[in-house]
């Protein structure tokens, strides 16, 4: 645990260089409204992708539908405003948030139920939703004209210095970091994820916990479209294409391990952050506009590495700690170990 | 004792793989009967030039996935290897020794990979995430804005003329080479068998005097050469090397894999299954465009099919999945590792 | 839709037109397929609108094959790339069909017709006075484009770059930045543009899709009012800025027009009227009469400005 | 007590998976207050039984009664909401989870708002431990547990649900007889709180020391129930294998030729140091040692699977590259390992790939059809495997056929040298003595062989020489007469009181 913590740490860390690095070379990086607001309200999104897609990860699954998803309750989003003007925003926000909880609840469905791999579902359900949003959409895209003025300032509304979205993405991190460290079912994803087979033979709700991670992801994915809505003011067929590699990207950049088990969602929040900050500091330090995704790609590698260092490091301090004082297996074995092996002998005698 | 539980028709034919190989039939069928202007020679054509380059992707990709990993670089490694060929075309090197130099480079960008799974231990589908974002990077870096263009047409034929008066294009034939290369590879010598024991539990393998790193390593040098070889294929067939070129690539490729039956978990695959799962992409395509449908829906019935073929087999072969599930947990775990 | 298939029927007796935009989802192109369906309807021909759902050649060669099977009469084309398409086009052209290019072109051997928005020069040259009367003749500059590939962003901007050096001595490009005609690569970009050049004083992007997502950036920044932004936008996206005085003016012809334009001379060339030779002339229904011009050149006029005053008449 | 009314009972259980008839006819009475050992050969079916007792598996026929209820469980959580525990023959516990969390998964003590209460689970983990005796860490997780303290984590968990009916599948296997003694104190004291255990081995002594009824079990059907007391062991060994078993150790002496294997100075941080020793071609040369002492790690660093930091292997005057199995395997060395299930073999691959893995790809370039059929059914003939055919899946064979397959395997290398670990290890009496036969028979025609094995008697009644492994160090060389259990034990426990200690036992 304490080592996880230090996890962290290390991402905190580097987002703290990397902010300070480029506020050297550029003041306004931090210290200019827009500067200050951007640093936060940028990765929000991100963030509130990646803590849904770390949820299914530490299952020991992957959502590679959460762009489609996006896409899909982006749209949503600007169609109920276009269609039914009068309809409270808080009414259109839980719809999309709705529609996404259904679209990952269709991938856990049939992860679960048929015991698929959720790679190749989710790929599935990656063209088929994208292709859904297409279809509905054709050329037709929501303009910033299209959506109430309110909804829209929501995307960029501070509160006290802090971007409204910022605060949501915050809470989503908070809410569902407490669910996973103290309750019964959070520990049961991560046992489910540390080794499926023994959840089953353990009794765990096994599928019910999958349903319940993939249904969260899209719950969240849903959220982040309606945030896409706000914040970037225009939304057509193609939003958030792509972004399921950044999303893995961020998780996986912010030590929650691909093959489930271990990690927490506020590394993957931090990853998250991490990922865009460096996006935005790399024009800034004067890095050109093509060589930036290089630099990223060499940072998610980097990331990993550094996670295996500090895994092998762990797992020899435990292999250390069984040979030093080696715990009830091994220790008091010697005193007494003849027994058996005398009364062996002599069943076997009997046998012969 | 019997060598088979079953005849061999039953083996042959009831199979993952064939239920692909059957749709694809099917679908052709259909299409040619159904489907105005299918049945015509520039079909063929069009569609071995279209598939080209996902199908030569696939065959390394094929491989990896049945070891459990997997190579999501690969589109990346096309995108920098058209780049490389484009500017070395225009540092003025002949055709093949600008093909040899991009295909090493792929190589290496294979390497790198390979090392960073197989020797250093890391998680391929995370190593080759990154991977595909630093080679797409240094794609684009080095072309900017510009594209180089103009390649002779000599160069360009081999990637698009057809076989004299044929509907087939020339590089059917490199294809069909490739595709046999690789399905001896996995078939029929020891590396493959090799592969698929890894692909069921490396550890065994290890035990069994297999070198699982130097196996890993090889495949993803592999799959970075053919990508590579694939990017050059790119710039030939369009004529132009871009550093955007074929961006998106890596999940027809995977889509095209996993339709044709390859266990996303590693150990359970054939060639001809994938050569299916590529060519049912290619047709379903070619014949909706056809009929006027636009890509949404293309996207839609690739993605279904891509879905019911993973889930009707365990649906038909509902004993089998209860009896995978019920294999003592430590395979189990030994074999959901990879998911 | 089985249109197509209809058009594969018979190219000879009813003609078949098939619009091949650089993308799907892009709003510029829904207003060109909507001018080239009125076209259509006037001519009695078929139009059907086919593409990708991303901008890349590569996407966009087997629509064009598809055509070529269908044997439709002629193809209306965005280019997403001059070369890497051409060779589709060739093979179209072998089997009958009659090549548009509109809005983006490819080299001239692969087309029979250019349809051309408005002349490079003319469009460079608007957006320069444009972006010069709004920061007041000095300042920095940047230029949001599309795609790094996008052949006439980069002609036009490779335009604009030698008039500022000639005509613009205080103006200064500072940098060009792509946002891939992605709304949210453009709003991005152009965040980090404000961040990395704080004394910017305008914001150039000659496309449609960049041009709104700077706008929105900056509409909602502290750089509001501080920082001009100009360059082509369709009405509709733009309004909200105009009306809240975040964007001046900014310029674009009429898509619709330009896909109008676009069908009549196809229609015109499968007709035989034309051959695409310098010097044809043919008549463009509710546009008049049209000549063609050096290599198969067709001029659709000078770019329109749209201002406060104004943008409250379109609606595209 | 033992005609108190049945607290479990099975009658006429039947699972099959697919072809496989795990069990025909499973039949079970267990009484309240009553330790029952279940008993039979490998592959008899009592895993399958305590599958679905425990709710793993459904069962196709047959009837489960719970204190006179029929029930028919539809997965392990009801099992256990029924109030039956289950420790399963493989410790199934989660790496990345805590002991104390592994222990009370699902179950964890709550506070307000339903919050888990980490403190009373920590306190609850702790008391467990000391009830069994053991002192492990409560925080740590569960990765890198050694399979004994896996086990005793098992144990811990079922007792900790304070179960009705306790069933404990082959909890001993790993265990060492320290914690043997504790795990038997607490299933008393669960029998005199009237609880029904019931307790699956292969060691019959223990069945002999715990346990006051047993019932046999042979090819997945009932065959007898009697009082402890009133049947022999060899009387169950008959009724388990349905034959009399031929000797256990039919050891022919035999004329060590060269030295075949030699090890010189092996080193190991941590693991085993300075080891250094000898096998001649036609000699066993038995490793003996408390579990935990390091020996499967020198097999493994002399195969080449491990590393080592220092020292030198020598096979047929060839010094081996450290670190590479493919040279050892082409020296003539051959590695039984002690997993079977996850080193031994590919158990998704069919018995023929299995079989043919090592020795046929060594030598094609290219593999015909049928080429591994041929070779695998010539040793699959030779071993007498039982399996369905050549093209079924390991996994579907029994712990005793599928040691079959990994000696087939290695001998189809023609190796000089054999080490075989735990090469008995939960296998049943039957098979046990057709391995031993098989050994001594390869010994004799000049293979060399090293036998690491946990069971002294094995050892004894199996080699020529033995050596002592104690905490990764040889102390000690035997030769076969002065290979004396207790002199064995004297060399291999720390602590001159052990031999006072084991002579008690
Ligand atoms: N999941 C499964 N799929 C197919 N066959 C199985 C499965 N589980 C068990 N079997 C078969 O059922 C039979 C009984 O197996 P089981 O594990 O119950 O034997 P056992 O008595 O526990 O043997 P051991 O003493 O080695 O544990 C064996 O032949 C085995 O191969
Ligand atoms: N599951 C395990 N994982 C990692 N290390 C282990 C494990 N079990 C034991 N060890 C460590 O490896 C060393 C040797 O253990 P091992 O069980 O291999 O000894 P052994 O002499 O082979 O005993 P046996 O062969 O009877 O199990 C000891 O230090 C032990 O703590
Ligand atoms: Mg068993
Ligand atoms: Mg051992």
């Amino acid at each position: 645990m304490s080592l996880l913590r230090r996890r962290e740490a290390g991402i905190a860390l580097a987002l703290l260089l990397v902010i300070g690095v480029t506020t050297v070379v550029q003041p306004g990086f931090l210290f200019s409204a827009g500067g200050w607001r951007d640093l936060l309200l940028t990765p929000a999104i991100l963030v509130v992708l990646a803590v849904g897609q770390a949820v299914v990860v530490i299952t020991r699954n992957v959502d590679l539908s959460v762009g489609s998803v996006l896409g899909l309750t982006a749209y949503l989003t600007g169609r109920l405003f276009i269609d039914a003007p009068d309809l409270p925003l808080v009414v259109v926000a839980l719809a999309a948030v709705a529609a996404g909880t259904l679209l990952g609840l269709v991938n856990g469905a049939i992860v679960a139920f048929a015991r698929v791999p959720a790679l190749v579902i989710t790929l599935g359900t990656l063209y088929v939703y994208r292709g859904v949003t297409l279809t509905w959409a054709g050329s037709d895209r929501i303009d910033a004209g299209d959506m109430p003025r309110a909804f829209l300032r929501l995307g960029t509304q501070q509160v006290l210095g802090v971007p409204v979205l910022t605060i949501v993405a915050a809470v989503v991190l908070a809410a569902v970091a407490h669910y996973l460290h103290t309750s019964r079912g959070g520990r049961q994803l991560y046992a489910i994820g540390s080794d499926p087979a023994a959840a089953a033979l353990a009794g765990l709700p096994v599928r019910r916990r999958l349903l319940g991670a993939f249904a969260l992801g899209g719950a969240l994915a849903g959220l982040a479209g309606v945030m896409f809505a706000a914040r970037y003011g225009t939304v057509s067929s193609g939003a958030g294409t792509g972004m399921e590699l950044q999303v893995v990207g961020a998780v996986v950049v912010g030590g929650v391990a691909i093959f489930g088990g271990s990690g927490t969602v506020a590394g993957a929040a931090l990853g998250a952050m991490l990922l865009l900050t460096i996006n935005r500091a790399l024009p800034v330090v004067g890095i050109p506009d093509f060589w930036q995704r290089a630099v990223v790609g060499a940072l998610i590698i980097g990331a990993i590495a550094l996670d295996r260092v500090l895994a092998t490091r762990r797992s020899r301090r435990l292999a250390a700690a069984r040979d030093a004082d080696p715990p009830g297996g091994t220790t008091a074995v010697g005193p007494a170990a003849p027994g058996p092996d005398h009364d062996r002998t002599r069943t076997e005698e009997a046998t012969a | 004792m019997r060598s088979h539980a079953r005849p061999w028709w039953q083996r042959a034919l009831l199979t993952r793989e064939m239920l692909t190989v059957a749709i694809l039939v099917v679908a052709w069928v259909v299409a040619s009967a159904t489907v105005r202007g299918f049945d015509g020679p520039l079909t063929i054509t069009y569609l071995v030039l279209d598939i080209a380059p996902v199908l030569l992707v696939a065959l390394p990709m094929t491989l990896i996935v049945a070891t459990g990993e997997i190579d999501l670089s690969v589109a990346s490694v096309v995108g920098l290897s058209s780049v490389t060929f484009g500017l070395l075309y225009q540092a003025g090197l002949g055709l093949w020794a600008a093909l040899a130099a991009s295909v090493l480079l792929g190589a290496v960008c294979g390497a790198v990979n390979g090392a960073l799974v197989a020797y250093a231990g890391l998680p391929s589908l995370a190593v080759t995430i990154g991977s595909l974002a630093l080679y797409r990077g240094l794609a684009v870096g080095l072309l900017g804005t510009t594209a180089v263009t103009g390649f002779p047409d000599s160069w360009t034929d081999g990637a698009t003329a057809n076989l004299s008066e044929s509907p087939w294009p020339v590089v059917t034939l490199g294809l069909l080479a490739l595709a046999a290369v690789f399905a001896v590879l996995l078939h029929a010598t020891p590396f493959g068998r090799n592969v698929l024991d890894i692909g069921r539990s490396s550890e065994a393998a290890r035990f069994s005097g297999v070198d699982v790193r130097r196996t890993l390593l090889i495949l993803f040098v592999l799959s970075g050469a053919v990508s590579a070889l694939a990017g050059v294929y790119y710039t030939l067939r369009y004529g132009s090397a871009r550093g955007d070129n074929a961006t998106g690539l890596e999940l027809q490729v995977v889509a095209a894999v996993l339709l044709g039956g390859v266990s996303i978990f590693g150990g359970r695959g054939a060639l001809h299954g994938v050569v299916a799962g590529v060519l049912l992409i290619g047709v379903l395509g070619s014949a909706l465009r056809l009929e006027g449908v636009t890509v949404n829906v293309i996207n839609i019935v690739i993605g279904t099919a891509l879905v019911v073929s993973v889930v009707a087999p365990r649906i038909a072969g509902g004993v089998r999945v209860r009896r995978r599930a019920s294999t003592s947990p430590r395979d189990g775990s030994a074999v959901a590792q990879r998911s | 839709s089985g249109g197509g298939g209809e058009g594969g029927g018979g190219g000879d007796d009813d003609v078949a037109i098939t619009m091949l935009p650089k993308n799907l989802g892009n709003p510029y192109f829904e207003a060109s397929t909507a001018g080239a369906q009125e076209a259509a309807g006037e001519l009695g021909v078929a139009v059907d609108e086919v593409g990708p759902d991303a901008a890349s050649p590569d996407a966009q060669v087997p629509f064009i094959n598809t055509a070529a099977q269908q044997g439709v009469s002629a193809l209306v084309v965005s280019a997403n790339d001059p070369t890497a398409i051409g060779d589709a086009l060739e093979e179209a052209r072998s089997a009958g069909t009659k090549v548009v290019t509109f809005d983006s072109d490819t080299e001239p051997q692969f087309r029979d017709l250019f349809v051309n928005q408005a002349s490079a020069e003319g469009i460079a040259d608007k957006q320069l006075e444009l972006i010069a009367e709004q920061i007041g003749g000095a300042g920095e500059i940047a230029i949001l484009s599309a795609s790094a590939n996008a052949t006439n962003q980069n002609a036009w901007i490779a335009l604009m770059e030698e008039k500022l050096a000639s005509d613009y001595p205080d103006i200064e490009l500072v940098e060009t930045v792509y946002g891939d005609d992605d709304d949210q690569t453009s709003f991005d970009k152009t965040a980090a543009l404000l961040q990395s050049h704080p004394d910017l004083k305008g914001i150039v992007s000659p496309t449609t899709v960049g041009i709104a997502a700077a706008a929105r950036y900056v509409s909602t920044s502290e750089y509001k009012g501080k920082v001009a932004v100009t360059g082509l936008g369709t009405p509709n996206q733009m309004r909200e800025y105009v009306e809240d005085g975040t964007v001046e003016a900014f310029a674009l012809w009429n898509p619709t027009d330009l896909g109008y334009l676009a069908t009549q001379a196809a229609a015109a060339l499968v007709a035989g009227d034309i051959t695409g030779a310098e010097g044809d002339t043919f008549e463009a229904g509710r546009l008049g009469e049209y000549t063609v011009g050096a290599d198969g050149e067709v001029l659709l006029g000078e770019p329109f400005v749209y201002d406060a005053s104004n943008i409250a008449d379109f609606d595209f | 007590m033992p005609n108190a009314a049945p607290m479990l009972r099975l009658e006429g259980v039947a699972k099959s998976f697919g072809p496989v008839a795990a069990l025909r006819s499973g039949t079970l009475v267990v009484r309240p207050g009553s330790i029952h050992a279940l008993v039979g050969e490998n592959g008899a079916g009592k895993s399958t039984l305590v599958k679905i007792v425990g709710g793993v598996h459904r069962r196709d026929a047959g009837v489960v009664e719970l204190d006179g209820t029929p029930v028919d469980f539809g997965g392990p959580a009801e099992a256990k909401a029924a109030g039956v525990a289950v420790i399963h023959q493989e410790p199934a516990s989660f790496p990345d989870l805590t002991v104390t969390e592994n222990i009370y998964l699902g179950r964890e003590p709550l506070r307000r708002f339903r919050r888990i209460d980490r403190r009373a689970m920590r306190d609850g983990a702790r008391e467990l431990f000391r009830s069994l005796g053991v002192d492990l860490d409560p925080d740590r997780p569960a990765e890198g547990l050694s399979i004994a303290d896996q086990q005793i984590v098992e144990i811990a968990k079922a007792i900790s649900l304070d179960a009705r009916v306790l069933v404990m599948d082959e909890p001993t296997a790993a265990l060492s007889a320290v914690e043997v003694r504790r795990l038997f104190t607490v299933a008393r004291g669960l029998r005199d709180a009237g609880r029904a255990v019931v307790f699956i081995s292969h060691r019959l002594d223990e069945v002999a020391d715990l346990c006051d009824t047993v019932t046999v079990m042979r090819d997945g059907a009932h065959v007898s129930t009697d009082a402890v007391a009133d049947v022999t062991p060899d009387e169950l060994v008959r009724r388990m294998v349905g034959r009399d078993v031929a000797e256990l150790y039919p050891k022919v002496p035999s004329t060590p030729g060269e030295v075949a294997l030699r090890v010189e100075g092996l080193e190991s941080t941590g693991t085993f140091h300075d080891v250094s020793f000898e096998v001649r071609a036609g000699e066993i040369v038995g490793l003996a040692g408390l579990v935990g002492a390091g020996r499967s790690e020198i097999a493994r660093a002399v195969f080449g699977v491990d590393r080592y930091d220092a020292g030198r292997v020598v096979v047929g005057g060839r010094v081996l590259t450290p670190g590479d199995p493919a040279a050892a395997i082409a020296a003539g060395l051959a590695l039984v390992p002690e997993d079977r299930r996850l080193q031994g073999l590919v158990v998704e691959s069919s018995v023929a790939r299995n079989v043919s893995s090592v020795a046929l790809r060594r030598r094609r370039a290219v593999l015909l059809p049928g080429a591994e059929a041929e070779l695998a059914r010539d040793w699959a003939g030779r071993l007498a495997v039982k399996a369905g055919a050549l093209d079924a899946d390991a996994t579907t064979m029994s712990g005793g056929n599928q040691q079959k397959v990994v000696l087939a395997k290695w001998l189809a290398t023609h190796p000089k040298v054999l080490i075989v670990d735990e090469p008995t290890r939960g296998i049943d009496v039957g098979t046990k003595a057709e391995v031993h036969r098989l050994l001594s028979g390869l010994a004799a025609q000049g293979l060399a062989v090293l036998m690491i094995s946990s069971e002294l008697s094995e050892v004894l009644g199996m080699a020529d020489r033995v050596l002592v492994v104690r905490e990764g160090r040889i102390v000690a060389e035997l030769d076969r007469a002065a290979a004396t259990p207790e002199a064995v034990m004297r060399a291999a426990t720390p602590g001159a009181s052990a031999v006072a200690e084991g002579g008690a036992a």
